[in-house]
């Protein structure tokens, strides 16, 4: 039980990794931009993770409830903006990927920079 | 009881993931897409009354009314992607 | 199931039928509240969505030019 | 009970964010993509974030798959086979992966309440909310006025992405240099054939706008607010476009109506700020706004988030119609 209890932080740990694969390892530069959303999913885990606490329930008051146990707003508050964050900066790397395509007629990252050798 | 209706729904959910994963064909996943979106609503609803906060119950209603959006879009998508290759024909390419 | 429109028909079940037996049990135990309207909401938009979806799907899929006699659905390798 | 059902869902979550980098067919990722997002909003639920789990059903069922699949239209829905040095790249991530899991034995157990997490300022926050600001949903309080500074960032951030968008689609695509008139000339059919998605969608619109302005009024209560309803709002009207084609959503919101919408809610939200400075508070202080400081804060954080949801659908519908009348041509 010990260790199951961590196992949200090894998930957290692998779907950076994920992530961070297809950023690393491969070409095409709209996979690179899923990779990076799966990355920041992974960060989403982690914060919203953190802020669990046993027995809690979300940190919306409750009239008639006697001491109730709260999670913590705190990492809702920072993911939630996260979010919308994330999706407007997506938006901007493709934006730029479409771009890019229009220019190079290509979103491959080896012929790219074939092109820009030449 | 609740536990029972939120382990099936996951299976359910599972299954779906499987054939989203195995295809074979591209509309398959869509298919697949959309079911899961079907589950994850019912899912929603079932662990808004498990934890004791039906008033969480928006949350299934924002994915009731937002999830055909995805399909629609796909269904734009092939469309359009239709009818350039018929216009490619039509030029004599 | 051989091809997508079987398989379409399949989760279509599910998509209606499972969501109404789902909804309208959690609903008994909610009771006359807000959660029981809510979930009536919900179990109407699921009810009009989910065959629409399937529709729209469908009518993708054939315009994509996958016929409904086709066993093995190779769409997908044919376009690479 | 409930973990379990977390560590399933989680599971699930690894394997399919493993089929989306391995397939090669960039259309199937996409919707895998959206499928992680639905796992994802459930184990946020799960994990008592009903903010943020209603914030990802809003963004990542709808925008963003659709964001995506505009621009897969305009690039082409193929990878190629990639010759890298996949062997390097998967031996740095393995290293990685062990040592951030290595890294996991530090840290609290999960759901531990004694944890440092929650030893700083949170229960603070949970303590003054219902005193200060008196209203139910602490998300909301510490969003919009505990952490307000933070919020204006973020709503500026999002505001110069959806200005950055805008930028980039500003030039003409080299090929052919036509002018912009001529984009919208040409009308997109949108679904206008299909007739039962297009009756139905008709008919779901309302109760989606409906449902985002509930979203936005009703997040000081339940969860909810200006990012989830900008959101929702621009989920709508995106459908709208996909059911009449972007001629006919463009004759309903004109490209200089976002603009104005973007920047009016940014503006909204400084607004405020100088507002409150004016009457003699700190920026963004509301206990000022009002006779009496809680009413204050109602309205200090009734304006900010109708600022903040203006800006989100503004910025939304923008980048949408950027991507979408660019295949135009």
């Amino acid at each position: 039980m010990e260790l199951l209890g961590l196992y949200h932080y090894w998930v957290f740990a692998v779907l950076l990794m994920i992530g961070f694969y297809a950023v690393i390892a491969k070409s095409n530069l709209i996979k690179k931009l899923i990779g990076l959303s799966i990355f920041q999913s992974a960060v989403f885990l982690l914060y919203i993770t953190m802020g669990k606490v046993d027995g809690g329930t979300a940190p919306i008051l409750q009239a008639g409830v006697e001491n109730p146990v709260f999670s913590n707003p705190l990492p809702q508050v920072l993911i939630l903006t996260a979010i919308v964050v994330g999706i407007s900066t997506t938006a901007l790397g493709l934006g730029i990927v479409v771009r890019i395509k229009e220019e190079y007629g290509s979103i491959e990252e080896r012929e790219i920079q074939e092109i820009d050798r030449r | 009881m609740y536990y029972v209706v939120t382990i099936a729904t996951l299976i359910t959910m599972a299954l779906a993931l499987a054939r989203a994963l195995l295809g074979p064909s591209v509309y398959d996943r869509v298919l697949a897409a959309n079911m899961f979106g079907t589950k994850t609503v019912l899912l929603l609803s079932v662990i808004a009354f498990l934890y004791g906060r039906p008033d969480f119950l928006d949350l299934a209603l924002a994915y009731a009314l937002i999830n055909f959006i995805g399909v629609l879009a796909v269904l734009e998508f092939i469309r359009r992607r239709a009818s350039s290759e018929t216009a490619d024909n039509g030029t004599g390419r | 199931m051989p091809n997508l429109y079987t398989r379409i028909h399949a989760a279509s079940l599910t998509d209606t039928m499972g969501a109404v037996l789902v909804i309208v049990g959690v609903m008994l135990q909610a009771g006359v509240s807000l959660a029981a309207i809510k979930l009536a909401a919900i179990l109407l938009f699921l009810l009009l969505t989910s065959p629409t979806a399937s529709n729209a799907l469908a009518s993708a899929a054939l315009l994509a030019g996958l016929r409904p006699g086709d066993t093995v659905a190779t769409h997908e390798e044919q376009s690479e | 009970m409930t973990v379990l059902f977390g560590i399933f869902l989680l599971t699930l979550m690894v394997i399919t964010a493993l089929a989306i980098v391995h397939t090669r067919h960039l259309f199937v990722a996409v919707i895998l993509t959206g499928i992680f997002s639905l796992l994802m909003a459930a184990n946020f639920f799960l994990l008592d974030a009903a903010d943020v789990a209603l914030t990802e059903a809003a963004i990542g069922a709808g925008i963003s798959t659709v964001l995506f699949l505009g621009a897969l239209a305009l690039t082409g829905e193929h990878e190629r086979a990639s010759t890298s040095s996949r062997l390097l790249a998967l031996s740095v991530v393995a290293v990685t992966t062990l040592i951030v899991i290595y890294a996991t034995f530090d840290k609290p157990r999960f759901g531990d309440p004694l944890a440092p997490v929650h030893q700083h300022v949170s229960p603070w926050y949970l303590e003054k909310t219902s005193e200060a600001i008196d209203i139910p949903n602490v998300v909301t309080a510490v969003l919009a006025s505990f952490r307000g500074y933070d919020t204006l960032g973020e709503v500026f951030v999002v505001f110069t992405a959806g200005i950055g968008v805008l930028f980039l689609f500003g030039a003409r695509p080299p090929q052919n240099p036509g002018s912009p008139g001529k984009i919208t000339a040409k009308p997109g059919q949108g679904l206008r054939h299909y007739l039962i998605p297009r009756i139905v969608g008709r008919l779901l619109i309302p109760f989606i706008l409906l449902f985002g302005l509930y979203v936005q009024f009703h997040g000081d209560y339940g969860p909810g607010g200006g990012f989830q309803a900008g959101a929702i709002i621009a989920a709508a009207v995106i459908l709208y476009a996909l059911l009449e084609g972007e001629a006919q959503a463009l004759r309903v919101m004109p490209h200089k109506l976002l603009i104005v919408l973007m920047a009016g809610g940014a503006l909204l939200y400084g607004g405020v700020g100088v507002a409150s400075l004016m009457l003699g508070g700190n920026f963004l202080d509301y206990s000022v706004l009002a006779a009496d400081p809680v009413v204050g804060q109602h309205r200090g954080i009734l304006l900010i988030e109708a600022g903040v949801g203006i800006t989100v659908t503004g910025v939304l519908l923008s980048v949408f119609h950027a991507f979408a009348s660019r295949g135009k041509n």
